[in-house]
Protein backbone atom coordinates (compact mmCIF):
# COMPACT_ATOMS: atom_id res chain seq x y z
CA UNK A 1 0.00 0.00 0.00
CA UNK A 2 1.15 3.51 -0.68
CA UNK A 3 2.48 5.56 2.28
CA UNK A 4 1.12 8.68 0.45
CA UNK A 5 -2.80 10.26 0.99
CA UNK A 6 -4.39 11.18 -2.16
CA UNK A 7 -5.44 15.03 -2.07
CA UNK A 8 -8.54 16.22 -4.50
CA UNK A 9 -9.33 19.96 -5.34
CA UNK A 10 -12.76 20.70 -6.81
CA UNK A 11 -14.31 23.61 -8.08
CA UNK A 12 -12.93 27.29 -7.56
CA UNK A 13 -10.73 26.11 -5.26
CA UNK A 14 -9.14 23.75 -8.05
CA UNK A 15 -8.79 26.76 -10.74
CA UNK A 16 -7.55 29.15 -7.44
CA UNK A 17 -4.83 26.59 -6.33
CA UNK A 18 -4.39 25.74 -10.06
CA UNK A 19 -4.07 21.93 -9.65
CA UNK A 20 -6.84 19.67 -9.17
CA UNK A 21 -4.59 17.32 -6.82
CA UNK A 22 -1.70 16.25 -5.21
CA UNK A 23 -0.28 13.45 -2.87
CA UNK A 24 1.26 13.78 0.46
CA UNK A 25 3.03 10.97 2.41
CA UNK A 26 1.15 10.22 5.49
CA UNK A 27 3.72 10.73 7.94
CA UNK A 28 3.23 15.06 7.26
CA UNK A 29 -0.30 14.43 7.28
CA UNK A 30 -1.08 12.00 10.21
CA UNK A 31 -4.66 13.98 10.53
CA UNK A 32 -6.49 16.30 8.79
CA UNK A 33 -5.73 19.33 10.66
CA UNK A 34 -2.24 18.32 10.17
CA UNK A 35 -2.70 18.03 6.41
CA UNK A 36 -4.05 21.44 6.38
CA UNK A 37 -1.18 22.95 7.68
CA UNK A 38 0.75 21.53 5.87
CA UNK A 39 -0.77 22.04 2.49
CA UNK A 40 -0.42 25.75 3.58
CA UNK A 41 3.31 25.73 4.74
CA UNK A 42 4.32 23.79 1.66
CA UNK A 43 2.25 26.40 -0.53
CA UNK A 44 2.15 29.99 1.23
CA UNK A 45 0.69 31.69 -1.51
CA UNK A 46 -2.45 28.72 -1.37
CA UNK A 47 -3.01 30.05 2.86
CA UNK A 48 -5.96 33.02 1.47
CA UNK A 49 -7.57 30.04 -0.58
CA UNK A 50 -7.48 27.34 2.09
CA UNK A 51 -8.48 30.10 4.77
CA UNK A 52 -12.58 30.35 3.18
CA UNK A 53 -15.08 28.40 4.21
CA UNK A 54 -13.92 24.86 2.65
CA UNK A 55 -15.65 21.30 2.97
CA UNK A 56 -13.88 18.28 3.18
CA UNK A 57 -14.80 14.66 2.58
CA UNK A 58 -12.54 11.89 3.60
CA UNK A 59 -12.74 8.56 0.99
CA UNK A 60 -15.59 10.34 -0.34
CA UNK A 61 -17.47 11.19 3.02
CA UNK A 62 -18.40 14.30 4.40
CA UNK A 63 -16.64 15.14 7.41
CA UNK A 64 -16.39 18.24 9.83
CA UNK A 65 -14.15 17.08 12.52
CA UNK A 66 -10.31 16.48 12.77
CA UNK A 67 -10.06 12.49 11.65
CA UNK A 68 -6.49 10.77 12.04
CA UNK A 69 -5.40 9.83 7.98
CA UNK A 70 -3.99 6.44 7.00
CA UNK A 71 -2.05 5.45 3.68
CA UNK A 72 -4.34 5.16 0.89
CA UNK A 73 -6.82 8.02 1.71
CA UNK A 74 -8.24 10.53 -0.27
CA UNK A 75 -8.91 13.84 0.78
CA UNK A 76 -11.00 16.32 -0.52
CA UNK A 77 -11.58 19.92 -0.01
CA UNK A 78 -13.96 21.86 -2.00
CA UNK A 79 -16.28 25.14 -1.38
CA UNK A 80 -20.23 24.65 -0.23
CA UNK A 81 -22.03 22.89 -3.06
CA UNK A 82 -24.25 24.51 -5.65
CA UNK A 83 -25.50 21.39 -7.83
CA UNK A 84 -29.20 20.24 -8.17
CA UNK B 1 -56.12 -13.37 -5.16
CA UNK B 2 -53.32 -12.33 -3.83
CA UNK B 3 -51.24 -9.02 -3.62
CA UNK B 4 -48.48 -8.22 -5.72
CA UNK B 5 -45.04 -6.90 -4.79
CA UNK B 6 -43.73 -3.93 -6.82
CA UNK B 7 -40.02 -4.57 -6.93
CA UNK B 8 -38.42 -2.20 -4.87
CA UNK B 9 -35.54 -0.11 -6.89
CA UNK B 10 -33.27 2.71 -6.69
CA UNK B 11 -31.75 4.05 -9.71
CA UNK B 12 -28.60 7.08 -9.94
CA UNK B 13 -27.14 8.11 -13.00
CA UNK B 14 -24.39 10.79 -13.06
CA UNK B 15 -23.21 12.23 -16.56
CA UNK B 16 -23.61 14.12 -19.39
CA UNK B 17 -26.10 12.73 -20.88
CA UNK B 18 -29.86 14.02 -21.25
CA UNK B 19 -32.95 12.14 -20.03
CA UNK B 20 -36.24 11.80 -20.64
CA UNK B 21 -38.92 12.34 -18.64
CA UNK B 22 -41.37 9.89 -19.91
CA UNK B 23 -38.97 7.16 -19.59
CA UNK B 24 -38.02 7.86 -16.17
CA UNK B 25 -41.67 8.19 -15.35
CA UNK B 26 -42.20 4.92 -17.04
CA UNK B 27 -39.34 2.96 -15.20
CA UNK B 28 -41.31 4.39 -12.14
CA UNK B 29 -44.54 2.96 -13.09
CA UNK B 30 -43.73 -0.16 -14.80
CA UNK B 31 -45.38 -3.60 -12.95
CA UNK B 32 -46.04 -1.35 -10.45
CA UNK B 33 -49.43 -1.25 -9.15
CA UNK B 34 -48.74 -0.22 -5.26
CA UNK B 35 -47.72 3.06 -6.39
CA UNK B 36 -50.66 5.07 -6.19
CA UNK B 37 -48.38 8.69 -6.61
CA UNK B 38 -45.57 9.16 -8.56
CA UNK B 39 -43.75 12.92 -8.14
CA UNK B 40 -41.12 14.07 -10.80
CA UNK B 41 -38.76 17.36 -10.16
CA UNK B 42 -36.95 18.31 -12.95
CA UNK B 43 -34.37 20.97 -12.41
CA UNK B 44 -33.57 23.25 -15.47
CA UNK B 45 -30.93 25.96 -16.91
CA UNK B 46 -32.60 29.29 -16.50
CA UNK B 47 -31.55 32.09 -18.52
CA UNK B 48 -31.09 34.52 -15.72
CA UNK B 49 -30.04 33.83 -12.83
CA UNK B 50 -29.66 36.22 -9.64
CA UNK B 51 -30.10 39.22 -12.43
CA UNK B 52 -27.20 38.07 -14.92
CA UNK B 53 -28.18 36.79 -17.92
CA UNK B 54 -26.53 33.19 -18.60
CA UNK B 55 -25.49 31.78 -21.70
CA UNK B 56 -23.63 28.43 -20.46
CA UNK B 57 -23.26 26.62 -17.68
CA UNK B 58 -20.86 24.45 -16.72
CA UNK B 59 -21.26 21.24 -14.10
CA UNK B 60 -18.51 20.19 -12.33
CA UNK B 61 -18.84 17.37 -10.19
CA UNK B 62 -16.29 14.47 -7.62
CA UNK B 63 -16.43 11.02 -9.73
CA UNK B 64 -17.67 8.63 -7.37
CA UNK B 65 -19.00 10.66 -4.37
CA UNK B 66 -21.71 12.06 -6.28
CA UNK B 67 -23.34 8.90 -6.88
CA UNK B 68 -22.51 7.82 -2.84
CA UNK B 69 -23.92 10.87 -1.87
CA UNK B 70 -27.34 10.16 -4.18
CA UNK B 71 -27.11 6.42 -3.29
CA UNK B 72 -26.84 7.13 0.68
CA UNK B 73 -29.65 10.20 -0.05
CA UNK B 74 -32.33 7.67 -1.59
CA UNK B 75 -31.78 4.83 1.62
CA UNK B 76 -32.05 7.81 4.19
CA UNK B 77 -35.36 8.36 1.98
CA UNK B 78 -36.73 4.70 1.81
CA UNK B 79 -35.63 4.70 5.61
CA UNK B 80 -38.26 7.78 6.08
CA UNK B 81 -41.01 7.15 3.83
CA UNK B 82 -42.64 4.16 1.84
CA UNK B 83 -41.38 4.94 -1.28
CA UNK B 84 -40.53 1.82 -3.83
CA UNK B 85 -39.19 3.19 -6.50
CA UNK B 86 -36.58 6.03 -6.17
CA UNK B 87 -35.10 7.75 -9.89
CA UNK B 88 -32.04 10.61 -9.67
CA UNK B 89 -30.36 11.69 -12.43
CA UNK B 90 -27.76 14.90 -12.59
CA UNK B 91 -26.46 15.99 -15.73
CA UNK B 92 -22.84 17.07 -15.46
CA UNK B 93 -20.52 19.13 -18.18
CA UNK B 94 -21.88 22.21 -20.27
CA UNK B 95 -25.73 22.76 -20.38
CA UNK B 96 -27.56 25.94 -21.31
CA UNK B 97 -30.67 27.93 -21.05
CA UNK B 98 -33.62 25.83 -21.03
CA UNK B 99 -31.50 22.01 -20.80
CA UNK B 100 -32.95 19.68 -18.73
CA UNK B 101 -30.35 19.29 -15.12
CA UNK B 102 -31.46 17.52 -12.59
CA UNK B 103 -34.35 14.90 -11.94
CA UNK B 104 -35.61 13.27 -8.77
CA UNK B 105 -38.81 10.62 -9.61
CA UNK B 106 -40.22 8.56 -6.34
CA UNK B 107 -42.86 6.47 -6.30
CA UNK B 108 -45.06 5.48 -3.63
CA UNK B 109 -48.87 4.03 -2.37
CA UNK B 110 -49.12 7.59 -0.36
CA UNK B 111 -49.46 11.16 -1.72
CA UNK B 112 -47.44 13.18 0.99
CA UNK B 113 -44.68 10.42 1.16
CA UNK B 114 -44.13 11.03 -2.65
CA UNK B 115 -44.19 14.77 -2.24
CA UNK B 116 -41.90 14.79 0.79
CA UNK B 117 -39.85 12.25 -0.59
CA UNK B 118 -38.95 14.10 -3.49
CA UNK B 119 -38.44 17.11 -1.47
CA UNK B 120 -35.95 15.62 0.77
CA UNK B 121 -33.74 14.48 -1.99
CA UNK B 122 -33.77 17.59 -3.62
CA UNK B 123 -32.81 19.51 -0.73
CA UNK B 124 -30.44 17.16 0.27
CA UNK B 125 -29.03 16.47 -3.13
CA UNK B 126 -28.47 21.04 -3.18
CA UNK B 127 -26.30 21.22 -0.23
CA UNK B 128 -24.33 17.42 0.25
CA UNK B 129 -24.13 16.11 -3.19
CA UNK B 130 -20.43 17.50 -4.71
CA UNK B 131 -21.63 19.41 -7.91
CA UNK B 132 -20.56 22.74 -8.47
CA UNK B 133 -21.54 25.05 -11.29
CA UNK B 134 -19.76 27.90 -13.33
CA UNK B 135 -21.87 30.37 -15.54
CA UNK B 136 -20.46 32.22 -18.34
CA UNK B 137 -22.50 34.92 -19.62
CA UNK B 138 -23.71 36.50 -22.70
CA UNK B 139 -19.72 38.65 -22.61
CA UNK B 140 -17.81 35.68 -21.71
CA UNK B 141 -17.34 36.22 -18.28
CA UNK B 142 -17.78 33.11 -16.02
CA UNK B 143 -18.00 33.01 -11.74
CA UNK B 144 -18.38 29.96 -9.95
CA UNK B 145 -21.69 30.02 -7.94
CA UNK B 146 -22.07 30.81 -4.24
CA UNK B 147 -23.81 28.16 -2.04
CA UNK B 148 -27.47 30.02 -0.89
CA UNK B 149 -28.15 30.22 2.30
CA UNK B 150 -31.51 29.60 1.79
CA UNK B 151 -30.95 25.66 0.22
CA UNK B 152 -29.53 25.50 3.87
CA UNK B 153 -32.06 27.12 5.60
CA UNK B 154 -34.61 23.99 3.58
CA UNK B 155 -31.98 21.05 4.02
CA UNK B 156 -32.32 21.82 7.85
CA UNK B 157 -35.64 21.30 7.62
CA UNK B 158 -35.39 17.77 7.40
CA UNK B 159 -32.87 17.28 9.85
CA UNK C 1 -29.59 41.46 -23.75
CA UNK C 2 -33.32 41.94 -22.61
CA UNK C 3 -35.14 39.21 -20.12
CA UNK C 4 -37.48 37.40 -21.59
CA UNK C 5 -41.18 37.07 -20.46
CA UNK C 6 -42.39 33.43 -19.76
CA UNK C 7 -45.88 33.77 -21.01
CA UNK C 8 -48.02 32.35 -17.97
CA UNK C 9 -50.58 29.69 -18.47
CA UNK C 10 -53.26 27.82 -17.13
CA UNK C 11 -55.16 24.76 -18.57
CA UNK C 12 -57.56 22.74 -16.67
CA UNK C 13 -58.95 19.35 -18.45
CA UNK C 14 -61.53 16.93 -17.29
CA UNK C 15 -62.53 14.20 -18.84
CA UNK C 16 -62.59 10.48 -20.13
CA UNK C 17 -58.88 11.21 -22.19
CA UNK C 18 -55.72 9.25 -20.50
CA UNK C 19 -52.94 11.96 -20.78
CA UNK C 20 -49.25 11.50 -21.43
CA UNK C 21 -46.61 13.10 -18.50
CA UNK C 22 -44.34 13.87 -21.62
CA UNK C 23 -46.98 16.34 -23.25
CA UNK C 24 -47.89 17.94 -20.19
CA UNK C 25 -44.13 18.62 -19.11
CA UNK C 26 -42.87 19.74 -22.45
CA UNK C 27 -45.97 22.41 -22.45
CA UNK C 28 -45.23 23.31 -19.11
CA UNK C 29 -41.16 23.96 -20.25
CA UNK C 30 -41.94 25.26 -23.93
CA UNK C 31 -40.85 29.03 -24.59
CA UNK C 32 -39.55 28.91 -21.24
CA UNK C 33 -35.99 29.73 -19.77
CA UNK C 34 -37.43 31.42 -16.60
CA UNK C 35 -38.50 28.10 -14.91
CA UNK C 36 -35.75 26.61 -13.41
CA UNK C 37 -37.99 23.83 -11.75
CA UNK C 38 -41.20 21.81 -12.61
CA UNK C 39 -42.75 19.53 -10.35
CA UNK C 40 -45.47 16.94 -11.79
CA UNK C 41 -47.79 14.83 -9.59
CA UNK C 42 -49.69 11.42 -11.03
CA UNK C 43 -52.02 9.84 -9.13
CA UNK C 44 -52.55 6.48 -10.38
CA UNK C 45 -55.43 3.26 -9.49
CA UNK C 46 -53.86 0.70 -6.99
CA UNK C 47 -55.05 -2.31 -7.67
CA UNK C 48 -55.32 -2.60 -3.48
CA UNK C 49 -56.90 0.04 -1.46
CA UNK C 50 -57.23 -0.20 2.26
CA UNK C 51 -56.89 -3.51 1.79
CA UNK C 52 -59.33 -4.51 -0.70
CA UNK C 53 -58.27 -5.38 -4.37
CA UNK C 54 -59.86 -3.41 -6.85
CA UNK C 55 -60.49 -4.57 -10.11
CA UNK C 56 -62.34 -1.05 -11.28
CA UNK C 57 -62.22 2.02 -10.20
CA UNK C 58 -65.51 4.56 -11.58
CA UNK C 59 -64.80 8.51 -11.15
CA UNK C 60 -68.06 10.47 -11.05
CA UNK C 61 -67.85 14.31 -11.73
CA UNK C 62 -70.16 16.96 -11.07
CA UNK C 63 -69.50 18.73 -14.66
CA UNK C 64 -68.88 22.35 -15.12
CA UNK C 65 -67.95 22.68 -11.32
CA UNK C 66 -65.25 20.59 -11.50
CA UNK C 67 -63.58 22.77 -13.78
CA UNK C 68 -64.65 25.68 -11.99
CA UNK C 69 -63.01 24.70 -8.91
CA UNK C 70 -60.07 23.84 -10.44
CA UNK C 71 -58.98 26.98 -12.18
CA UNK C 72 -60.16 28.90 -8.63
CA UNK C 73 -57.61 26.73 -7.42
CA UNK C 74 -55.19 26.94 -10.02
CA UNK C 75 -55.94 30.84 -9.75
CA UNK C 76 -54.93 30.81 -5.73
CA UNK C 77 -51.74 28.58 -6.42
CA UNK C 78 -50.75 31.89 -8.56
CA UNK C 79 -51.16 33.93 -6.05
CA UNK C 80 -49.59 32.05 -3.40
CA UNK C 81 -46.37 31.54 -5.27
CA UNK C 82 -44.48 32.92 -8.27
CA UNK C 83 -45.89 29.66 -10.62
CA UNK C 84 -45.68 31.02 -14.34
CA UNK C 85 -47.66 27.86 -15.48
CA UNK C 86 -49.90 25.32 -14.03
CA UNK C 87 -51.74 22.03 -15.57
CA UNK C 88 -54.30 20.11 -13.76
CA UNK C 89 -55.90 17.33 -15.61
CA UNK C 90 -58.53 15.18 -14.30
CA UNK C 91 -60.17 11.93 -15.92
CA UNK C 92 -63.50 10.37 -15.36
CA UNK C 93 -65.74 7.71 -16.12
CA UNK C 94 -64.18 3.58 -15.44
CA UNK C 95 -60.53 2.93 -15.32
CA UNK C 96 -58.22 -0.02 -14.12
CA UNK C 97 -55.26 -0.44 -11.72
CA UNK C 98 -52.33 1.43 -12.96
CA UNK C 99 -54.29 3.69 -15.12
CA UNK C 100 -53.69 7.58 -14.48
CA UNK C 101 -56.19 9.40 -12.99
CA UNK C 102 -54.86 12.80 -12.38
CA UNK C 103 -52.19 15.11 -13.07
CA UNK C 104 -50.52 18.56 -11.55
CA UNK C 105 -47.64 20.16 -13.32
CA UNK C 106 -46.09 23.18 -12.09
CA UNK C 107 -43.14 25.28 -13.26
CA UNK C 108 -41.66 28.17 -11.01
CA UNK C 109 -38.21 29.76 -11.02
CA UNK C 110 -38.08 28.37 -7.67
CA UNK C 111 -38.02 24.71 -6.03
CA UNK C 112 -39.77 25.53 -3.24
CA UNK C 113 -42.64 27.28 -4.76
CA UNK C 114 -43.14 24.73 -7.09
CA UNK C 115 -43.34 21.74 -4.74
CA UNK C 116 -45.36 23.38 -2.59
CA UNK C 117 -47.84 24.62 -5.32
CA UNK C 118 -48.42 21.32 -6.59
CA UNK C 119 -49.05 19.96 -3.02
CA UNK C 120 -51.23 22.69 -2.65
CA UNK C 121 -53.16 22.20 -5.70
CA UNK C 122 -53.38 18.26 -4.70
CA UNK C 123 -54.14 18.48 -1.33
CA UNK C 124 -57.06 20.98 -1.91
CA UNK C 125 -58.38 19.19 -5.20
CA UNK C 126 -58.66 16.45 -2.98
CA UNK C 127 -61.19 17.68 -0.74
CA UNK C 128 -62.97 20.19 -3.19
CA UNK C 129 -63.13 19.33 -6.18
CA UNK C 130 -66.56 17.22 -6.83
CA UNK C 131 -65.14 13.80 -7.93
CA UNK C 132 -66.26 10.77 -6.36
CA UNK C 133 -64.64 7.29 -7.16
CA UNK C 134 -66.82 3.49 -7.08
CA UNK C 135 -64.64 0.70 -6.71
CA UNK C 136 -65.48 -2.54 -8.03
CA UNK C 137 -64.01 -5.39 -6.54
CA UNK C 138 -62.76 -9.08 -8.27
CA UNK C 139 -66.04 -10.25 -6.87
CA UNK C 140 -68.14 -7.76 -8.91
CA UNK C 141 -69.18 -5.78 -5.67
CA UNK C 142 -69.29 -2.24 -5.69
CA UNK C 143 -68.26 0.66 -3.05
CA UNK C 144 -68.53 4.40 -2.89
CA UNK C 145 -65.42 4.88 -1.10
CA UNK C 146 -65.65 7.43 1.87
CA UNK C 147 -63.39 10.56 2.22
CA UNK C 148 -60.40 10.15 4.38
CA UNK C 149 -59.56 12.36 7.52
CA UNK C 150 -55.80 12.33 6.66
CA UNK C 151 -57.08 14.13 3.50
CA UNK C 152 -58.63 16.37 5.32
CA UNK C 153 -55.90 17.05 7.59
CA UNK C 154 -53.62 17.80 4.65
CA UNK C 155 -55.69 20.47 3.17
CA UNK C 156 -55.59 22.60 6.51
CA UNK C 157 -51.99 22.65 5.50
CA UNK C 158 -52.99 25.57 3.42
CA UNK C 159 -55.50 27.71 5.25
CA UNK D 1 -86.69 33.26 -16.23
CA UNK D 2 -87.72 29.66 -14.34
CA UNK D 3 -89.62 29.72 -11.42
CA UNK D 4 -87.67 26.90 -10.02
CA UNK D 5 -84.68 26.35 -8.10
CA UNK D 6 -82.57 22.97 -10.14
CA UNK D 7 -81.60 20.30 -7.48
CA UNK D 8 -79.05 17.88 -8.46
CA UNK D 9 -77.29 14.66 -6.64
CA UNK D 10 -74.09 12.96 -7.07
CA UNK D 11 -72.54 9.62 -6.27
CA UNK D 12 -73.61 7.74 -3.36
CA UNK D 13 -76.45 10.50 -2.60
CA UNK D 14 -77.97 9.66 -6.51
CA UNK D 15 -77.79 6.14 -6.10
CA UNK D 16 -79.59 5.94 -2.62
CA UNK D 17 -82.27 8.46 -4.00
CA UNK D 18 -82.69 6.55 -7.57
CA UNK D 19 -82.84 10.22 -8.79
CA UNK D 20 -79.97 12.82 -10.17
CA UNK D 21 -82.41 15.53 -9.94
CA UNK D 22 -85.55 17.69 -9.60
CA UNK D 23 -87.30 20.97 -10.14
CA UNK D 24 -88.36 22.57 -6.94
CA UNK D 25 -90.25 26.02 -7.17
CA UNK D 26 -88.73 28.97 -5.04
CA UNK D 27 -91.57 29.75 -3.69
CA UNK D 28 -91.20 26.18 -1.69
CA UNK D 29 -87.69 26.63 -1.08
CA UNK D 30 -86.72 30.65 -0.58
CA UNK D 31 -83.33 29.47 1.01
CA UNK D 32 -81.34 26.28 1.31
CA UNK D 33 -82.41 25.04 5.08
CA UNK D 34 -85.96 25.43 3.68
CA UNK D 35 -84.92 23.81 0.67
CA UNK D 36 -83.97 20.65 2.33
CA UNK D 37 -86.43 20.95 4.88
CA UNK D 38 -88.98 20.37 1.35
CA UNK D 39 -86.97 17.34 0.20
CA UNK D 40 -87.48 15.20 3.48
CA UNK D 41 -91.37 16.35 4.00
CA UNK D 42 -91.87 15.95 0.32
CA UNK D 43 -90.21 12.55 0.25
CA UNK D 44 -90.34 10.80 3.81
CA UNK D 45 -87.81 7.87 2.60
CA UNK D 46 -85.21 10.14 1.88
CA UNK D 47 -84.83 11.63 5.18
CA UNK D 48 -81.80 9.19 6.05
CA UNK D 49 -79.60 9.98 3.13
CA UNK D 50 -80.18 13.53 3.38
CA UNK D 51 -79.14 13.58 7.03
CA UNK D 52 -76.01 11.91 6.75
CA UNK D 53 -72.88 14.20 6.44
CA UNK D 54 -73.29 15.70 2.72
CA UNK D 55 -71.26 19.29 0.93
CA UNK D 56 -74.12 21.91 -0.64
CA UNK D 57 -73.13 23.59 -3.73
CA UNK D 58 -75.09 26.73 -5.06
CA UNK D 59 -74.43 27.80 -8.26
CA UNK D 60 -71.05 25.02 -8.21
CA UNK D 61 -70.03 27.42 -5.46
CA UNK D 62 -69.66 25.22 -2.09
CA UNK D 63 -70.99 26.66 0.99
CA UNK D 64 -71.43 25.37 4.53
CA UNK D 65 -74.39 28.20 5.16
CA UNK D 66 -78.05 28.92 4.99
CA UNK D 67 -78.46 30.95 2.09
CA UNK D 68 -81.42 32.68 0.03
CA UNK D 69 -82.38 30.90 -3.50
CA UNK D 70 -83.37 32.65 -6.58
CA UNK D 71 -85.00 31.06 -9.36
CA UNK D 72 -82.77 29.49 -11.49
CA UNK D 73 -80.18 28.63 -9.20
CA UNK D 74 -78.65 25.15 -9.26
CA UNK D 75 -78.26 23.55 -5.73
CA UNK D 76 -76.23 20.08 -5.69
CA UNK D 77 -76.38 17.62 -2.68
CA UNK D 78 -73.08 15.25 -2.61
CA UNK D 79 -71.32 13.17 -0.19
CA UNK D 80 -67.52 14.46 0.86
CA UNK D 81 -65.46 14.28 -2.12
CA UNK D 82 -62.79 11.48 -3.23
CA UNK D 83 -61.28 12.16 -6.60
CA UNK D 84 -57.52 12.78 -7.34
Amino acid sequence: MSHLVHVKFFARLREELGVAGLEVPVEEAPDLDALKHWLGEAHPHWQPMLSGRLLTAVNQTMTQTNQPLKPGDEVALFPPVTGG
Amino acid sequence: MTATTTERAIEIRVGPEDFTLQAEYDALCASNTDDGAVVCFVGRVRDLNDGDAVQRLHLEHYPGMTEAVLTRLADQATERWPLNRIRIIHRVGDLHPADQIVFVGVSSPHRQAAFDGASFLMDCLKTEAPFWKKETGPDGTSRWLDARQSDETLAKRWT
